[in-house]
């Protein structure tokens, strides 16, 4: 009896551990989120000192390293989505049809061989799908549409997208495995086909998950700076135009802070107030991706 | 005597276990076909072969004919589709979607082409009545279909399957988790629906296969031990292993 | 018989309905079929064009050189040993510290607080920060507040924060998905939380868990720009000997080999490409082979 | 290698007697200078194996930044130290010596299928790159050129390359017209102006030499004719103003170790030899003699 | 008479909906107490809140007190794990883990600090043959629990419980995939149970409560409509309900 006594409270000291140990491990993320905001909006609020605010959001011209200079980041901005909605167009469908493919299709045997395949898509160096875009992608854009620049938004959008294909597809799928199999063969008993089950059954039980998977795939996307810092061409004129050369907040960001650029100076700033305001984007657009997954899903 | 499914020689391997052993027997259309038999006989591998729904499980293998209207089920002269569609089966183990009871209901209907809202309604609301359900949730039809008790989604899934109009019933227990009085409706749902339908049910209740059943087929460690008229099979069986289990003397 | 045809409100519609429904399934089989295809063919066609120009100068002198100015004599002998170093360390750091904060987030935390929430939001939102912020948090923390210098240390402490994002929103998603009836069976046996996090919630969940990591740490791999920040050298010709020793890792090197005027080194660059690609095969076979172990359909 | 006889000879002497030279020797700084301190770095170890010299590469002004914190005891660079940087050195009281180590020539390109440009003038050329320049076709440079719109081609706004060409031709360093397209990567401008017809751009001089057959140079016409560069025209001046000279800086303090001495005398007389290997062009020798002089 | 939980007035919301309403019992140790009704009068969730399973459920709300041996299981002197452990739970819808048969049944043992192989390899066999499964599965303890057929799947799940040996047993509907050969061996088990353990069982067979236990409880739409020991409770039932229910009249 005493020694049960023992057990337990050893037992429930464990617990109490455990649980000290992961919550100490969640503060590590609760950290870094507020040493990366308190990196980034900092210096952002010394930079709005300097530069006026209407300037920064309304401003058609970005040219902080350039005399004279602008501050205007809407080119940027619009070179950032034009990135991120190209790559999402590109590795949304493709990457949701694989996982749908492998976890409801495809033999065991295949899924087991292509979905490793498709996982070194994700560790291929970002500098090679520069070049793939910049030496593959785009001189097959010029022949189609022979108006294409060459380095062009779309180009890098396409190889961005092709990048994070494995994101969406992987986590996609398994988030689609790990649906019970009772429910599947509930809806096969129901006289549903395969495409039934899996548009009508599975994705939607799914949701949460390819949701997730979404968002961090678009996220990576947005956060992509190698890709376009070669492909995209680094010229930040406001267009809309995918074929023409533009550039993104990242890849301005790297530009500088790579670059030879003093510490303390405006252009250094800048680069925090750039990040700051990729920072809110992402933000927004994570709580847009949860309204919608929140709006959707069958989940219960 | 019309038959509806008809089996010959059916033997059913899950990897090297063989399940089912050179199983023979006569589905009758518009009559109610009990099996019975110890838990772990077979009988619901049986039940799901006539569906092909066997087919999903990796590593099993079948042999034998099944013909459904005389036509090979096995042979693909009726698509798995179509077979499922024409041989609904209820799950022993309660199976709705994540979704809501209303969903759940209308996602067969939905499926074969049915888009009429008013319509839908209809098929909700009748297949819930023959499940006996209804009146319980008609006011929280569009409250998840997880939330139910266990005998309200086993209620459910017979309603998401009568809602398919099949032409065969495939009935894995359905009334395991029912008290008496919910049991007894849906026995009085299978008499009204059995003039019309082939309907097959896995009991483990022998008063329930004597009470409601034309035929009766007792199985055993993956055979067929025993078929017939359930009148006669109950008052005297052939085999002894019949009687014994009937009697309740076996094992 | 009248009854029948009269109440079976398919009957008029079934076969042609049939026969589109599984049309679509072969047109959707077809589609994803094609996806999965493209996927594969773009591998393919990366794969390609790599081994074409790297594979020829792929050697056993190539893995075991010094990096040198002259072509031939170029090695990724140093780059290898970074890598290698920073990847373990890196996933060293990060799996238990993203899979406990997910299980902290899922598990313990109370769902729901507008803290929470803020928490969960913020966590996906880091994935989208670009790298170099990373590698500017990076060098303000690990090497100048907490004085590690521009080591092995820093770099993986720095990576960590990076991939750090893709793992907790795998593992909870995940360990989300971890039937209820599941974790109710296995309290109801009167075994405490952690118990039961390790003897049905990870097991199920490991799939997921793994995939996460197999990502993030691909992605590690693949960094040149915040290791450059924090210091990662680009130039090398020893091998670390201690987490705290200068370094310099594979996409550093190659970023280095590119960025060259000299034709062959785009080759050699090819070549530690195909090295990288060997690593990371490597790293993330023993999670591959373990995915594929617990990956087995549950119901 | 084929270096010269006397190099080697000179060095055969210490490296007998000081083969123990060991510690570690930190660079960082330009990526335009990297290769060549790399290839030093290279031939010096192969002598000294138990030094280790770890070289980044995080750009001129970063390189100074860790340099005045002490965290190096050489810095590249591709550009003079700027006022500010050496007050901080001061500030933190860091003393060091400014070595040039090479030039750099900077070269102007344009496709091969333009067939009409053969050389500009630095008028031209200011014109052309001007912050508030009115050019758009060829014919606004020359009328007898096509009026096809030009495509502009320039390295990163942040390079040391692009700070140069900025401040010779249009006289402040950042100044320039906006509307072309630019990269870190040399290797990428490359691409861009061999795959664009009416393409015009500049950027390091290696660069142009290994993709002589994708590339048109254009010769510079300072007022004493049309040059060419070349390894000649750029080490004999000839070649200007598009020349700048490429610099490493030493820590007084770490130059006091053995090791770091001896690396710098070995560099300055390595120079000469390796600098055309990785793409540069080596100095007179009195530049490295004054150099030398310096260290010692 | 010990009473080994006492519950008193408990009410119990899922969100809004209330699906117990004041309810007073007395399990009393050493018995069989069982709980009938309707389905989805609220039994599973009775018996679910007297091990504090319910907790794991979000949005729902308890009142009232539950008594284990004096003790208050709501106000934490107990522990809800600890709780668990003395309290054990069969669910009414089987679920093994998806781990093989043997690593479900010592699941619970090798948590709770059994790391001796003998012993554990005993716990199995034992727990196993009072479940009456040990015969069919001795050959395939290694292979997985889903691998089961649904009567094996629950009798696992008692006998993961038994490995347990809870002091109190809460079986939801223990046998309701089962034939009656296997319940008579499980009812059986009851029995010697019962000389140690407090039993609660719910069951929609009325003739499982008249055969095994010493108290019944009859349950209508969350509420206790009558509660006392099962003879009298059948036969001379107080409230005009219960008579209903029992005689089969009611709906
Ligand atoms: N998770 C839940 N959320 C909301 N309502 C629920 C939930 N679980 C059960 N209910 C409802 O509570 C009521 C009681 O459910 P409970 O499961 O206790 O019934 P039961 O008596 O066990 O029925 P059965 O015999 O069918 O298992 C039912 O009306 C059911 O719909
Ligand atoms: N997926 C499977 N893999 C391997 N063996 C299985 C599988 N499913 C069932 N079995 C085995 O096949 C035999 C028959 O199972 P089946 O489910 O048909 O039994 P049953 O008659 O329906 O029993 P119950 O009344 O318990 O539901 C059992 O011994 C069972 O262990
Ligand atoms: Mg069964
Ligand atoms: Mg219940
Ligand atoms: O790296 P740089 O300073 O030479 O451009």
């Amino acid at each position: 009896m005493k020694n049960e006594q023992k057990r337990k409270d050893r037992g429930r000291i464990g617990e109490f551990t455990i649980e000290t140990i992961l919550r100490f491990f969640a503060g590590i993320s609760i950290l870094t989120t507020i040493a990366i905001v308190w990196t980034l909006f900092s210096e952002t609020i010394i930079f709005f000192k300097e530069v006026s605010i209407t300037e920064f959001f309304t401003g058609t011209k970005w040219t902080p390293t350039l005399e004279p200079r602008h501050f205007g980041i809407l080119p940027l901005f619009v070179g950032t989505m034009m990135i991120a909605i190209g790559a999402s167009i590109i590795a949304l469908p493709f990457g949701l049809g694989s996982a749908i493919y492998l976890s409801e299709y495809a033999p065991k045997r295949v899924r087991k061989i292509i979905k490793p395949l498709l996982e070194i898509l994700a560790g291929i160096p970002s500098i090679v799908y520069g070049f793939f875009a910049l030496t593959f992608i785009t001189p097959i854009l010029q022949k189609f549409l022979p108006q294409t620049q060459v380095f062009n938004a779309a180009s890098a959008s396409i190889a961005v997208g092709i990048m994070i294909i494995p994101m969406v597809a992987s986590l996609s799928e398994d988030a689609m495995m790990a649906i019970p199999d009772s429910i599947r063969q509930g809806a096969y008993a129901l006289g549903s086909t395969k495409f039934e089950v899996a548009t009508k059954v599975i994705v939607p039980a799914a949701l949460s998950g390819i949701g997730s998977a979404f968002v961090l795939a678009v996220s990576r996307a947005i956060g992509e700076t190698m890709i376009v810092a070669i492909a995209a061409g680094q010229s930040p004129v406001l267009t809309f135009n995918p074929l023409k050369s533009i550039q993104t907040m990242t890849g301005f960001m790297v530009n500088i802070s790579l670059g030879d650029i003093q510490h303390g100076t405006i252009e250094y700033k800048t680069v925090f107030a750039v990040g700051a305001m990729l920072f809110v984007i992402t933000f927004v657009m994570n709580i847009i991706a949860k309204m919608i997954v929140n709006r959707y899903r069958e989940e219960y | 005597m019309e038959i509806k499914i008809k089996v010959e020689n059916l033997t059913f391997y899950y990897g090297n276990f063989k399940a089912l052993d050179n199983i023979s027997i006569d589905i009758e259309d518009r009559k109610i076909t009990a099996l019975i038999g110890p838990s772990g006989c077979g009988k619901s591998t049986f039940i799901r072969t006539l569906n092909r729904m066997n087919d999903l499980i990796a590593g099993t293998k079948v042999e034998g004919t099944i013909l459904l209207d005389g036509k090979d089920i096995m042979k693909n002269e009726i698509d798995a589709v179509e077979l499922r569609k024409r041989v609904g089966l209820v799950f022993q183990k309660p199976n709705p979607f994540p979704k809501s009871i209303y969903e759940n209901v209308v996602y067969g209907p939905k499926r074969h082409g049915i888009k009429n809202k008013a319509q839908l309604d209809e098929i909700v609301e009748k297949s819930l009545q023959g499940a006996a359900l209804w009146d319980e949730v008609k006011d929280k039809l569009h409250g998840s279909a997880l939330a139910l008790s266990g005998g309200q989604q086993q209620r459910l899934c017979i309603a998401r399957c009568l809602a398919m109009q099949p032409e065969v019933l495939l009935m894995d227990e359905p009334t395991s988790a029912l008290d008496p009085i919910a049991t007894m409706k849906i026995e009085e749902l299978f008499e009204t629906l059995k003039k019309n339908y082939a309907i097959v049910i896995v009991t483990h209740s022998m008063q329930q296969a004597g009470r409601i059943s034309d035929n009766t087929g007792f199985f055993l460690n993956g055979e067929l031990v025993e078929f017939g008229q359930t009148d006669i099979l109950f008052t005297k069986p052939r085999d002894k292993r019949t009687e014994d289990y009937i009697t309740g003397r076996f094992g | 018989m009248e009854v029948r045809t009269e109440q079976n409100i398919y009957k008029q519609k079934k076969s042609r309905n049939i026969r589109i429904r599984k049309a679509k399934n072969i047109i959707f089989y077809s589609i994803i079929l094609g996806a999965t295809g493209f996927g594969i063919l773009v591998l393919g066609l990366l794969l390609y064009q790599i081994l074409k120009t790297g594979l020829a100068w792929l050697s056993i002198d190539f893995i075991m050189n010094m990096p040198s100015r002259f072509p031939q004599k170029a090695g990724i002998k140093s780059a290898l040993a970074g890598s290698i170093w920073v990847i373990s360390l890196t996933a060293l750091f990060s799996f238990p510290l993203g899979v406990g904060t997910a299980l902290y987030l899922e598990e313990y935390s109370q769902k729901g607080t507008w803290l929470n929430k803020l928490l969960q939001l913020n966590i996906s939102n880091l994935a989208g920060v670009p790298s170099i912020v990373y590698g500017m948090l990076g060098l303000a923390v690990f090497v100048k507040m907490l004085q590690f210098e521009r080591s092995i240390l820093s770099g993986a402490l720095t990576l960590t924060l990076l991939i750090l994002p893709v793992i907790i929103v795998a593992s909870q998603e995940a360990i989300r998905s971890v039937p209820e009836t599941l974790k109710q069976g296995s309290f109801a046996l009167g075994v405490t939380k952690w118990q039961t996090i390790t003897g049905v919630v990870l097991p199920y969940a490991l799939p997921g868990i793994l995939t996460g990591s197999i990502l993030a740490i691909s992605r590690a791999m693949g960094e040149a720009a915040p290791l450059i920040m924090v210091g990662a050298a680009g130039y090398v010709a020893f091998l670390p000997s201690s987490p705290l020793d200068s370094f310099t890792v594979l996409p550093i090197q190659i970023f280095n080999w590119t960025s060259r005027p000299q034709e062959e080194f785009k080759n050699i660059a090819a070549a530690g490409i195909i090295v990288l690609m060997a690593l990371l095969l490597f790293a993330n076979g023993a999670a591959v082979m373990l995915r594929n172990k617990y990956q087995n359909r549950m119901d | 290698g084929c270096g010269s006889k006397s190099g080697n000879q000179s060095h055969q002497e210490p490296a007998v007697q000081e083969a123990r030279l060991s510690g570690e020797i930190k660079i960082d700084g330009s990526s335009t200078v990297f290769p060549i301190t790399e290839a030093i770095a290279e031939e010096f170890i192969a002598m000294y194996p138990e030094v280790k010299i770890p070289i980044g590469v995080s750009g001129t002004g970063g390189g100074f930044k860790k340099f005045v914190n002490k965290e190096t005891d050489i810095s590249n660079a591709s550009r003079p130290i700027k006022d500010k940087e050496a007050e901080a050195a001061k500030g933190a009281g860091v003393e060091y010596i400014e070595l040039k180590v090479a030039y750099d020539g900077l070269s102007v390109l344009v496709n091969p299928q333009n067939t009409w440009v053969d050389s500009l003038t630095v008028e031209e050329l200011k014109k052309i790159w001007a912050p508030d320049s009115t050019v758009k076709t060829w014919k606004d440079v020359r009328p007898e050129w096509p009026a096809e719109e030009i495509k502009f081609y320039a390295p990163g706004t942040d390079s040391g390359t692009f700070d140069y060409f900025t401040e010779e031709i249009n006289g402040k360093s950042g100044a320039i017209r906006q509307d072309f397209v630019a990269s870190e990567d040399d290797n990428v401008l490359v691409q861009g102006i061999a795959g664009d017809k009416n393409a015009l751009g500049f950027f390091g001089y290696a660069y142009y030499v290994e993709n002589k057959d994708k590339l048109k140079v254009v010769k510079i016409d300072n007022g004493n004719g049309p040059v060419e560069p070349t390894f000649k025209t750029i080490q004999d001046g000839s070649y200007a103003p598009l020349s700048r000279p490429i610099f490493i800086y030493v820590n007084k303090a770490a130059l006091e170790r053995p090791e770091v001495k001896e690396f710098t005398i070995f560099y300055l007389e390595k120079a000469k030899e390796i600098v055309p290997q990785v793409g540069y062009v080596a100095l007179p020798d009195e530049e490295y003699k004054k150099g030398l002089s310096l260290v010692k």
